[in-house]
């Protein structure tokens, strides 16, 4: 905020620690994946336009003070239902991926008005309501997709129908809609392919981030975010604008999720959009967000770290150690991993700057005895 | 509520409707079954609708393709030791399935379409 | 009695909380532009009366209030605190309400913004609209500059000096296009001397640009310094209304605290001269009630009185000696040194403590009276335990807890159906009992009781204080009281310190007059026999 | 009447709705030909198989540390314990019982280290356990590959290295509790004479886990104990009364990894099996719902809501496949489950905490 602000490098380092790690991670993990520089950065721009969308699901709640929002699983669970239908009733290219969107919009607008009525009776843990919800709705789905697609409604093509005659099967291949967004206006630059459409409703999307934080809706949202008390006394619907911020986050994850399979060409019915919540997540921790605060700069940062690491360290593991499932396990392991480390330094870190801010408190005495005084306490 | 509000929200709703509607009818795909089916000189081909990548069909053989909604499309045949043929055929609005030959087409001739009839939409 | 040139008249406001009476028929008027000092100890009534002001739901949750409200001549009844700031009423409360990441222009128009329409507000509603912060900009600064201050509208709130947010929410308030009456509660109690100065002057700016002030303020010299008129509330009436000319800070300070007391120094039990407790320059880091300096001598069976205004730090000085903040400094009991910050080893030191909060650290709501009172004795005295395998496990001896909780309900009077009740069942006055019986259970030599009638009925207050004084006579306990209630304090106690913002401003025998209190409370004067008593 | 509806307003509609769907399903049982013998045994079987690990939930609910989804921690102690104990080749009690040492070991030293972080993030304990155990769970995953096993029953046939996903417990203390002493009731010996049908009683496993369940009562019963519970109800209260809330909340953590790590050991002998990479990583959901179903809150959990909950889930997860499923001619039971396991912890997350403040 402040322009004349010094710039620290050790500060920087110890603010950015996470980005930080994975970034090492993956700087020692590229030579030993043997991978070439092209190989790689045609991947990840391939991977970047792919999954950029689904992140950005998450900002707004981060604004709205409710962490990450681990419940987006719902938004992705909607554009799958979107998708299932679009394939069913056999609607090709882009026009079935629209389709998708109109009908997983608004189921992702009744789910999230749902998930934000359930965590705003959670406050305080929303972000393990939010993930228990995303198994809860697992049940849903799957109750949906195996028992009523088929009963009572009717399923039209034989592709998307279970072996056994009833339910939707496991693995649906989308290839009437594959490519129906990235395969327009794509652009071929040496090795690359540059699928430009996805990157202008990227480029788009973020833009209306930035507009959407300059309305009064975007800006009690950042208020409410910092203080609900406050907010709440001075006549900001809190409620009705954090259940806003999900059901935003939602229809994003349910567009974004259907971005990531239209380019993906077949999706795991039952399990695709728990991946879409890990990876999302993972994403934006690794990009620098925290907690109570994510930007855009985050979530491009965050898909390009997870990315060269979901590239390179399967090979990379698989070099070092003679075996494939290593690499593997590698990946899961540090996807995990770095979102506990990044909800543990936040939780950790807040707790000390609310020491220091009392440490200024004390009464008389130097600050050095009083610091002490309190470590002596904490022993 | 003022008025021009809901006339804006009335016009958003039917937007919104109007874009399902003509991504519902614009985008359905409908099947066409291209056969190869062997005559005298027949060979294996090579097919593309649109836009899509060429699909092999071997000497005597029969696949199903999808076309982005009825009207126009393109057609191009590739064989071996014969030109190109590239072509456009209607795809009838009574239709539910066509069904084109491969060994019917033939350069500088009108396609031939034959609609299938609706049994047999589930091959 | 609303003439032409009153803003806000009172008339005959009298509320009560279920038959415990807070409010009786106060009476007074705010003229235009006029500056009203509202004075009173704590518990006074200035709370509750701007409750009802605001029309704040828990009044009418608890049964209305009687008397009327006039605005502008018209009787007005709020249901929400929305309701009186539409109507043109602004409160600054003592405890910011700001955000700390916006900025001052962000915190003085929330919720207020200025805003550009768009299409999408047609569709997705008023919300969608753009802030137009040039125009909020312009808005800040205007109403910082009728403020007369100086303060950059772009400045974060969390880098702000603490001055600077106390103008922030003044600006706010005015900000308002109808803003006619300002109440700032408290305003001054956490700036420095010339933050204070400053306001002060604001509030003459306010007021000269027709803005009535309710201001309350225990600096007794700064409400003489500011206010047109003067109104004292005492126990719920409104003892005095006067023009502040011609009244000293003597006058308000006796009309403040001015009751007899009751009980005398006679029924006290003797106490020896020899020093028991030494306190030598204590802080305690304890939040909204910070110790700075503190050093006091409390005598082998004495009962020594700490009071003073909420907030000044008095509460911190039990909870600091016992363990419960970060503090710093000397004690010492009976010559040997008290370990501070070690809750654990200062109850094996002697000392037992009656937390004011009763609810919060004295009872565990949830489980049974045997556990509340035995509780504190098994962990810090290891009493009340069955040792098994030799002493490798230690049981928890539920037939001795349950005597001890019996024990003490008959000799407390404790009204419970038995000792498995759960505490959260029982009154206030008997949760009191029931922590003072946590407390007994120690067998301490010294006790602290912190508030120990906060909450409580008249009946359960003099069976409180009766055994606090019966524990002093008969086993010889040495109790340090804490207390809002100067009354009471002067009741039951030998010596009475009063403390003024983290310091001990004086200590004062109980027969001391009135006024003497009241000064010392309102920092107008630093005791004579201040720290060296 | 009220007192009735004080009653079902404290237990909760959910489990009530619970425990009458599993009555209706015993009660329909018969008529659609399930045989009620054999699912009591399997009720039993599994009850006892799964209760120690909803068991090692309580000591953290009490001391306040939210519902642990880091049991997979002790989880993974007990496979270290069950895995070396077979490495070493010792198999019938005497490898049981080194398991269970291996376990204790190990489950401390994993206790420990997760309880001082659980202190250090106070107020966000559960999402970051959950984390906490997924992450561990895939780093041992990598470890069993690594981790120099050599015994041809534990490690993958054409590699000889890194560990099966499966191992067979047959030739070291398969069922070693289920089978002590088990009681038949209403068999049939059958033509080729052996015993078929009728109601098993594994006696042995009741005996352990009534032993498991006595050890719990007595350590909530002891000093610590207390004070434990005193940290999870008032944490100020304890602190005021000389307890150290960090120590209480760490005990309660290592106490809880350590049972959960005995309660895989007894599930395995139970199923047969050891299941190491990613099988641990969502085992801690179904013990957290079923300690919720026996009518714990997230700060609340007695002996009684432990066993009353695993029965209640066990048995419905036991009779809604068969009878359903005969019923319906349809396999809804792993979407009953998924709706009900999770709707349960929702359920309890989001009902204000009985702690009153």
């Amino acid at each position: 905020m402040n322009p004349l602000k010094k710039f620290e490098p050790l500060k920087f380092i110890s603010d950015n620690i996470v980005t930080v790690i994975f970034l090492a991670l993956t700087i020692i993990a590229i030579p030993f994946s043997r991978l070439s520089g092209i190989y790689i950065l045609s991947n990840l721009i391939d991977r970047f336009a792919r999954s950029a969308f689904l992140v950005f699901a998450l900002i707004l709640p981060i604004m709205a003070g409710m962490g990450i929002n681990f419940a987006m699983v719902l938004g992705a669970t909607a554009g799958q239902i979107g998708l299932i239908f679009a394939i069913d009733y056999n609607v090709m290219g882009i026009q079935g991926l629209l389709l998708a969107t109109c009908i997983g919009v608004p189921l992702s607008i009744f789910l999230g008005w749902f998930c934000g009525q359930v965590l705003n009776r959670a406050r305080g843990r929303e972000m393990v309501t939010g993930f228990i919800l995303g198994y809860f709705m697992d049940g849903v789905y799957q109750f949906f997709g195996l028992y009523v697609m088929g009963w009572l409604i009717p399923i039209r093509t034989r592709e998307v129908m279970q072996v056994t005659g009833s339910g939707v099967r496991n693995t649906l291949a989308l290839g009437p809609v594959r490519g129906g967004l990235d395969n327009i206006l794509n652009l071929q630059v040496g090795p690359f392919h540059l699928p430009l459409l996805t990157f202008g409703v990227i480029a788009f999307l973020c833009l209306f981030i930035i507009w959407f934080r300059k309305t009064k809706l975007g800006h009690d949202m950042r208020a409410i975010g910092q203080d609900q008390g406050v907010s709440h006394s001075a006549g900001i619907a809190v409620d009705r604008t954090r259940i806003m911020a999900i059901v935003i986050s939602t229809i994003l994850a349910c567009i974004g999720q259907i971005i990531y399979l239209q380019n993906m060409g077949n999706m795991g019915t039952y399990t695709s959009q728990r991946q879409a919540g890990y990876f999302a997540a993972a994403a934006i921790l690794v990009g620098g967000a925290t907690v109570s605060k994510a930007t855009i700069m985050n979530v491009f940062v965050g898909v390009f770290l997870v990315h060269s690491l979901y590239i390179t360290m399967p090979i990379a593991g698989k070099e070092i150690f003679k075996s494939a499932m290593v690499g593997q396990y590698m990946s899961d392991f540090i996807n995990y991993a770095i979102i506990a480390l990044a909800l543990v330094l936040h939780a950790w870190r807040n707790k000390r700057n609310a020491d220091l801010a009392r440490a200024g408190l004390r009464g008389h005495a130097d600050k050095d005895s009083a610091l002490a005084a309190q470590a002596g306490a904490v022993q | 509520m003022s008025k021009k509000t809901l006339m804006a929200r009335g016009l958003f709703v039917a937007a919104y409707l109007l874009l399902a509607i003509w991504a519902y009818t614009t985008g359905k795909g409908y099947v066409v079954f291209i056969n190869n089916y062997a005559t005298g000189e027949s060979v294996e081909v090579f097919v593309t609708l649109d836009k899509a990548s060429p699909v092999r069909i071997r000497r005597g053989g029969f696949v199903p393709l999808m076309v982005k909604g009825k009207g126009t499309h393109q057609i191009m045949v590739r064989r071996e030791g014969a030109a190109d043929f590239e072509g456009a055929f209607v795809y009838p609005r009574s239709a539910e399935a066509l069904s084109i030959a491969v060994a019917m087409i033939m350069p500088g001739q009108e396609l031939v379409v034959v609609p299938v009839s609706a049994a047999l939409e589930e091959r | 009695m609303a003439n032409e040139s009153s803003l806000l008249s009172l008339e005959g406001i009298s509320k009560d909380f279920y038959g415990n009476v807070v409010l009786e028929d106060v009476t007074f008027t705010v003229g235009r532009g006029e500056i009203i000092g509202l004075v009173g100890e704590n518990g006074a009534g200035k709370t509750t009366l701007m409750r009802i002001l605001f029309g704040m739901p828990v009044i009418a949750e608890t049964g209305g209030f009687k008397g009327r409200i006039m605005l502008d001549g018209k009787q007005v009844a709020f249901t929400s605190p929305f309701d009186a700031l539409d109507a043109g009423i602004g409160m600054v409360h003592q405890e910011f309400s700001l955000i700390p990441g916006f900025t001052a222009t962000e915190n003085i128009t929330l919720n207020r913004e200025s805003m550009k329409r768009n299409v999408a507000c047609d569709i997705f509603g008023e919300r969608m609209s753009v802030l137009d912060r040039a125009r909020m900009r312009t808005r800040a600064a205007k109403a910082i500059s009728r403020l007369g201050v100086k303060l950059d509208p772009d400045i974060l709130v969390s880098e702000m000096p603490v001055g600077h947010k106390q103008f922030t929410e003044i600006a706010r308030e005015i900000d308002r296009s109808n803003v006619k009456l300002l109440v700032l509660d408290e305003p001054t109690a956490v700036l420095t001397e010339t933050e204070a100065e400053v306001l002060i002057q604001s509030m003459r700016m306010l007021a000269a640009q027709g803005i009535s002030i309710i201001f309350i303020s225990h600096r007794l010299h700064e409400i003489i310094n500011v206010a047109d008129k003067i109104v004292v509330l005492r126990d719920g009436k409104a003892v005095k209304s006067v023009p502040v000319k011609g009244v000293s800070v003597h006058d308000i300070a006796t009309w403040m605290v001015g009751r007899e007391v009751k009980g005398s120094s006679s029924m006290l039990s003797a106490c020896s001269e020899k020093v028991f407790l030494k306190v030598d320059n204590l802080w305690v880091d304890m939040p909204g009630e910070t110790v700075r300096n503190v050093s006091f001598d409390v005598c082998e069976g004495e009962i020594f009185g700490i009071g003073g205004l909420a907030g000044q730090g008095k509460l911190g000085i039990p909870n600091g000696l016992m363990g419960l903040f970060p503090a710093g400094g000397n004690a010492s009991l009976d010559d040997s040194p008290v370990p501070l910050n070690d809750p654990h080893k200062v109850l094996n030191n002697h000392m037992a403590f009656v937390s004011e909060d009763r609810r919060g650290v004295g009872l565990l709501l949830d489980e049974t009276l045997e556990w509340n009172v035995a509780f504190t004795a098994m962990q810090a005295k290891g009493e009340h335990l069955i040792p098994v395998l030799g002493g490798l496990f230690k049981l928890r001896n539920e037939r001795t807890m349950k005597l001890l909780a019996e024990e003490y309900i008959k000799t407390l009077e404790i009204k419970c159906t038995g000792p498995k009740q759960r505490a959260k069942e029982l009154s206030g006055g008997n949760q009191q009992k029931i922590c003072l019986a946590k407390a007994f259970a120690l067998k301490p030599k010294l006790l602290f009781v912190s508030e120990p009638t906060r909450g409580i009925d008249v009946g359960a207050k003099a069976i409180v204080l009766e055994t606090l004084r019966r524990y002093n006579k008969e086993y010889g306990m040495t109790i340090v009281m804490v207390s809002s209630e100067l009354e009471e304090l002067r009741s039951i106690c030998h010596r009475i310190a009063i403390v003024d913002e983290g310091r001990i401003a004086g200590i004062l025998p109980p027969t001391a007059e009135i006024a003497e209190f009241g000064l010392l409370m309102s920092g107008e004067k630093t005791g004579k026999n201040g720290d060296a008593a | 009447m009220n007192r009735i509806k004080a009653f079902i307003t404290d237990f909760g509609w959910p489990r009530i709705i619970i425990a009458i769907f599993l009555l209706a399903l015993f009660i329909s049982a018969p008529f659609v030909g399930v045989k009620l013998d054999a699912s009591f045994t399997d009720v039993f079987n599994r009850f006892g198989q799964n209760v120690i690990m909803v068991l090692a939930l309580v000591p953290m609910v009490q001391a306040g540390c939210g519902l642990n989804f880091g049991l997979p921690l002790g989880i993974l102690s007990g496979l270290l314990g069950s895995t070396m104990a077979m490495q070493f080749g010792l198999t019938g009690p005497m490898g049981f019982l080194v398991a269970i040492l291996i376990t204790i070991f190990f489950g401390s030293i994993f206790g420990l280290g997760y309880g001082k972080l659980l202190n250090k993030v106070k107020g966000e304990e559960m999402t970051i356990a959950m984390y906490v155990g997924f992450s561990a769970v895939m780093l041992f995953s990598i470890l069993w590959l690594l981790l120099p096993y050599t015994k041809p029953d534990l490690v993958m046939g054409y590699a000889g290295e890194g560990l099966r996903r499966s191992i067979s417990l047959e030739k070291y203390w398969d069922k070693i509790l289920n089978n002590f002493l088990a009681l038949r009731i209403g068999s049939v010996r059958n033509l080729a004479g052996n015993l078929s049908g009728g109601f098993i009683f594994p006696t042995g496993l009741m005996m352990f886990v009534a032993a498991c369940v006595v050890f719990m009562w007595f350590f909530l019963r002891t000093k610590t104990g207390t004070a434990m519970t005193a940290v999870g109800s008032n944490p100020d209260f304890a602190r005021a009364s000389g307890v150290s809330v960090e120590k209480m909340r760490t005990t309660s953590v290592v106490v809880s990894t350590i049972i959960g790590g005995i309660g895989i050991l007894v599930y395995q002998q139970s199923f047969g099996f050891v299941q190491v990479y990613d099988a641990p990583l969502y085992m801690a959901f179904p013990a957290v719902s079923a300690l919720l179903i026996g009518g714990a809150s997230v700060t609340k959990a007695s002996m009684l809501n432990v066993v009353i909950g695993t029965l209640l889930f066990q048995g419905m997860l036991t009779m809604t496949p068969s009878v359903i499923n005969s019923v319906l001619k349809t396999d809804m039971s792993e979407v009953i489950r998924i709706i009900v396991s999770n709707g349960m912890i929702i359920y309890a997350l989001t009902r204000k905490t009985k702690v009153t403040k």
